[in-house]
């Protein structure tokens, strides 16, 4: 869980009613109505934490430290923290591989994200995984997904089990706009729909497939993909975390109260390339475009601005959160530094869960490979 | 001890594992109200109810991928491919999610799935409803595959593959379901990873698995006749692999066949060969023989079809060029 | 094409107008109009024959002389008509396996098609496809397909083939219920949006994929299927082969002029089994729901009366049109029966267009087998 | 004849086919206004137009069998993948329709597709994006598949396999596209079926493809320091497989080891294993070696991911074994 996500505590004195200062509401308090400004603060320190780890791994990766795909969801943090923030600890987070400031928000530990980028035995997948593959099952995220729409019949089923189990957490399954377009997106609505499965999907529509604009592979608007299969459909403005945290806060209560499934359009925006190999702008979107997303919808500087506005944040405060932000990073990026590089001898480790008594299971020969005959018992087994 | 039909022991298996075990679910194409396609799993919305004997619609890639994610969530699911030519369709997630993903979260999830259904041709069924899908299966890790022949095999084995922690592909046969067997009544697991060698001869060996088992039996039923007496070894799991047994029944007889359903090029038999060649080269006395379905995709009429098929006649002219008594190898 | 696929000829005297007998229009007649007699004789004549020859290879199944998967399209043939007979000779279609009679209403002999359900060489894919797999390009009938789904992409491809080389063809795209919910539909239909492709997809809605009821697994109308891809949907009455044809004829004037992609849903029913080897009615339909289909909604009685109430055809006529429906279909049986198998030299033919000269391309090492090195360019190619 | 790269080198070989064929064109996820995720259609958009070059949707099943469905109409689609790895998803329309085709109609319909794109592991993609995927190629008849490891061989055998009039699958390497070498500039065709002998030596055969060919000259480099000269043939195509080439080198090392990226059940090389024992027994001194993957998911972790991979070190050390200076085999 993310730090926002703590009990709603009292509202602000001054944003509460319309009897505030000079009988006039402030535009910018509008907004804040139902946070405490300790829960404003918490999100705010949740974004700029967001923020300051992919420009860490940015760093990082331009020094070698990362390697592989790496893809920032710079500019996207809102839904970080508006979508993930109002869960449960014990509802789960399935998404692509655009997910370090996600599997953060539902809960791992900066330093186990960052080791698993520099692919360290102390990531959260003991550095197998990488970028695209984060998990943490004690915390409810379930990865960290590389084919786009991949996890999107997986997060019917994670929902699958939750009702199987006559359980109440729900599930958030997250893709980007391009995965709408996989045939698993169609099997798997019709799927929950007709099962009335507790998940919430939600695109994060950052506008982009790559260099693809969603409107060149769509005749149709976002929120027109789920009705064939009867499942309604919402637009939030992921660039107001306040709107998108109280937003999912409302639409988790019902799924959770057993409303079914639910396909939420997030309007985003990916503030940098693709991936780090490629450039912000090109030629499917201009260099103009990017800077006035960059200048006008930046959701840290929204959010930012609006308390300051509003009178709930000082500059002080502000270098404060971010200060701590910028440490958590760095103390992230040092722990992954010093980390061990897993242990060669665990390359044959976790490919089986149970290693049958008889017979190979692996065919490579190769010394190191466990041979057959050999009962050996993986300790990834849950063998009950 | 009752004799039944190898349908009624894979039906005998999942009640077997859903009697000892809530997290075990049954879910595809009809097999609940209507029974399964192929009547597996007759009676069992009946004793189970639409909890765990689940219909789903004709998605096999989105149904597969769900069974994948509630075996993330701990669940046991055994997801039923009306054939498994249907299940190339669901590939990407037996393969990308399914058989990766221990590996990917360092030991954190594991998969508890079987993927069941039959393999293989049938009657006439033409090219795309008669493709053996080992291949597919094997080639990457994370994936274990069994291959009952019989249905005393058929309930050990889908008994082991629900109960075991990883995937397991279950490849059964449309002809094989109404064959009859001994099957134990009582509980009843046969371990993945042990080879059975279900006829004992000197001569030469006959390796092979699943439906082709009793292809095998029937050529050496053919060949005792000429006082060949060759030993049929029945792999039954691909993955684990009995290479002991396998390399046992070389050193017996030093002349080897194998036989499978599909096509030849990157087949099973390619790798057995390959097991062999490398690990017993100086007790061969003669190349591995490869007996399968000719390599064409399967024809709908009746002559052409069984032409294409690797049949008795075809293992037991296998067996004589591997003794030499066809004459010098080609 | 069919022989209803003629010149629209003068319309029929006496439906014409509203000035007709006793100056009210007989309830039949009035969805007459605008079909000559002979227009009307033709539909009835083609919808007997795909009746009869459905019948007459379920009579050869029975007896063994038609092996494999066997569906018959009894119920829906007019479908067949309706929506086949409109096209111009050099159209597309292309569909399942449930598919005979639309083989022949595009213009396959039925002597090519029974031949082929015989496993004989002088079958429309040479005893190779058998009843899932009929195919003649050179009347535009491009199959039969076994996998559910897996002919909307390739139904797709033809209309992408048709708008790439500018032609003004268009392509039927048939498909079962069921197969709405394969991921393929979406891929399909959203490439064809935002390519305009001339197609229109065709759900033979009879209500079952196998023993299946939509209802059971889809939380929505089929209706609704399309407007997720901006495709226009419409419903149709398949068992009113005039609504049926008169409603395609115009569908695909509209296509042809570059309307874009359609949708249509028409409704039907299917009166046997699922295929051979299947029971009329089960757990999953009652005997009654079948009985009361077969009574009210066939497709072949309900021209029939109307054309009797009409008083445009005659019992002798009817008779007559019968028995050459069925000596058609007898002859077809005929031929097929006299056909040789296929010749078991050809076994290795058409897995390649083009054997290269170098290499092997055959790895089975089998006698018979094409060996490499050789250079035989094989009758199918059209290497230009 | 300019020096060029291998990626150079295949947007040549489309535009001459582009140029002399107005059937041909390249459909594919980011192949027209971004030049394609690798950079290989770079230019084509400009010069062809988008009625030629055409970016598609992220639906690979449904883009490759509208690719299909254009090949059934006479078109010859160049359909790129944007890795290899994606087409796991389009394998049924492959397998299904684009290979089973020609067959289940008797000859009518032809399929000249292109499926092309980079296959294999690049550096530290982890388990879902480094597979190499031949084996999913090659065991279905109907499909030809061609692995060009150098410039040259890339304009030769992309053009060669956009002029088949079968469906055929050409397999790139991401690490590849950036090495150089000449190409003629003419109009330039390498016939699939030939392999190539990339060096020659009389000692040990190092039989290999793709990417896997510079790997292997290395290892042969190093092997020469010992004085140990290694063949190394590239096959260049695996369907059609040049068996006579392969013959041609075992006869005259009597030595072999075949090294492929992908992993070891059901491999290339085990094919090719099975080939040479069954036509060359007696012209084997040893075992024939396989260098492959680790039977494992790929991991990301940088020296998990070298452990994974075959290199260089393993191909030297089973060269020494087959020539038995490493010891008795095992
Ligand atoms: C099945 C598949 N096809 C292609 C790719 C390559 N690829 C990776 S990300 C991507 C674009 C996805 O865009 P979107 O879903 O909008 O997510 P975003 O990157 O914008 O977050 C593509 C084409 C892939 N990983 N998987
Ligand atoms: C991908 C796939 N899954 C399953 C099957 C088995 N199967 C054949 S027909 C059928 C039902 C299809 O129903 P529908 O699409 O409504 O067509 P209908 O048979 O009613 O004409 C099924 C499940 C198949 N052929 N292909
Ligand atoms: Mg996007
Ligand atoms: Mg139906």
């Amino acid at each position: 869980m993310a730090r926002a996500n703590r009990e709603m505590g009292a509202a602000v004195a001054g944003i509460e009613g319309p009897e505030a200062a000079n009988g006039r509401e402030p535009a910018a308090a509008a907004g804040l109505r139902g946070f405490s400004r300790e829960e404003l603060h918490g999100l705010l320190a949740d974004m700029l934490l967001y923020r300051r780890f992919e420009e860490k791994a940015e760093e990082a990766y331009a020094i070698g430290r990362i390697g592989g795909f790496c893809h920032l969801h710079i500019g996207q943090e809102g839904l970080a923290a508006g979508a993930i923030g109002p869960l449960r600890g014990d509802d789960l987070v399935i998404t692509a591989y655009r997910e370090h400031t996600q599997a953060i928000a539902k809960g791992i530990a900066p330093r186990a994200v960052m080791a698993e980028l520099y692919g360290r035995a102390t990531g959260c997948s003991g550095g197998r995984g990488g970028s695209m593959h984060l998990f943490d099952t004690t915390v409810g995220f379930y990865g960290g997904h590389g084919i786009v729409g991949g996890q999107i019949p997986l997060g019917a089923g994670l929902a699958w089990a939750i009702r199987y189990r006559g359980g109440d957490q729900i599930c958030i399954c997250f893709m980007g706009d391009a995965a709408v377009n996989q045939g698993a997106f169609l099997e798997s609505l019709n799927m929950s729909a007709v099962w009335r499965l507790p998940v919430i999907y939600v695109v994060e529509n950052n506008g982009y497939g790559m260099g693809t604009a969603f409107a060149r592979v769509s005749a149709t608007e976002m929120e027109a993909r789920s009705g064939a299969y009867g499942i309604p459909a919402h637009t939030v403005d992921g660039q107001d975390v306040l709107e998108t945290y109280r937003f999912f806060e409302e639409l988790a209560g019902r799924v959770r109260g057993g409303a079914g499934p639910q396909f939420v359009n997030a309007i985003t925006y990916r503030f940098r390339g693709h991936s780090m190999s490629d450039p912000v702008s090109g030629t499917y979107r201009s260099r103009e475009e990017v800077e006035s997303q960059v200048e006008e919808r930046d959701p840290v500087a929204i959010l930012r601005e609006r308390l300051m506005e509003a009178g709930l944040l000082t500059r002080g405060e502000l270098e404060a959160l971010d200060a701590e932000a910028r440490a958590a990073c760095e103390d992230a990026a040092e722990f992954a530094d010093a980390s061990p590089l897993p242990d060669p001898a665990t390359l044959y480790d976790h490919v089986y869960a149970e290693i049958n008594p008889h017979g190979r299971l692996f065919l490579d020969g190769r010394p190191g490979a466990p041979t057959g005959g050999r009962a050996r018992v993986d300790g990834g087994g849950r063998h009950g | 001890m009752a004799e039944i039909t190898y349908r009624e022991a894979l039906n005998a298996a999942m009640c077997q594992e859903m009697d000892r075990d809530d997290s075990v679910f049954l879910l595809g194409e009809e097999v609940a109200e209507y029974d399964g396609a192929y009547k597996v799993s007759r009676g069992m919305l009946a004793r189970y109810g639409d909890r765990r004997v689940v219909d789903s619609p004709i998605s096999e890639l989105g149904f597969a991928g769900l069974c994948v994610g509630a075996a993330m969530a701990g669940l046991r699911p055994i997801c039923e491919f009306m054939t498994f030519n249907f299940s190339i369709l669901a590939l990407d997630q037996v393969i990308n999610s399914a058989a990766k993903m221990l590996y990917m979260t360092n030991g954190q999830i594991p998969i508890p799935i079987v993927f069941r259904g039959p393999t293989g041709a049938a009657l006439q069924l033409s090219a795309q409803h008669s493709q053996a899908c080992e291949t597919y299966y094997v080639h990457a890790p994370g994936v274990k595959l069994a291959t009952p022949a019989t249905p005393a095999d058929a309930k050990g084995l889908l008994a082991a593959a629900i109960r075991d922690d990883d995937p397991v592909a279950v490849m059964e046969g449309e002809l094989l379901y109404n064959v009859r067997g001994e099957v134990p009544d009582e509980e009843y697991v046969i371990p993945l990873g042990v080879a059975d060698l279900k006829r004992s001869g000197d001569d030469v060996s006959i390796i092979t698995h699943g439906k082709m088992v009793h292809v095998a039996l029937q050529a050496a039923r053919t060949l005792a006749r000429e006082e060949i007496e060759a030993d049929v070894l029945d792999l039954r799991s691909l993955r684990p692999l009995d290479a002991d047994a396998i390399l046992r029944t070389v050193a017996k007889t030093n002349r080897v066949v194998y036989l499978e359903e599909g096509w030849p090029y990157a087949g099973v038999g390619a790798q057995i060969v390959s097991l062999i060649q490398d690990e017993a080269f100086d007790d061969l006395d003669s190349p591995v023989l490869r007996v399968t379905q000719a390599d064409v995709p399967m024809p709908y009429a009746k002559n052409l079809e069984q032409l294409a098929k690797p049949g008795v006649k075809a293992v037991v002219e296998a067996c004589r060029k591997a003794l030499y008594t066809a004459g010098t190898p080609a």
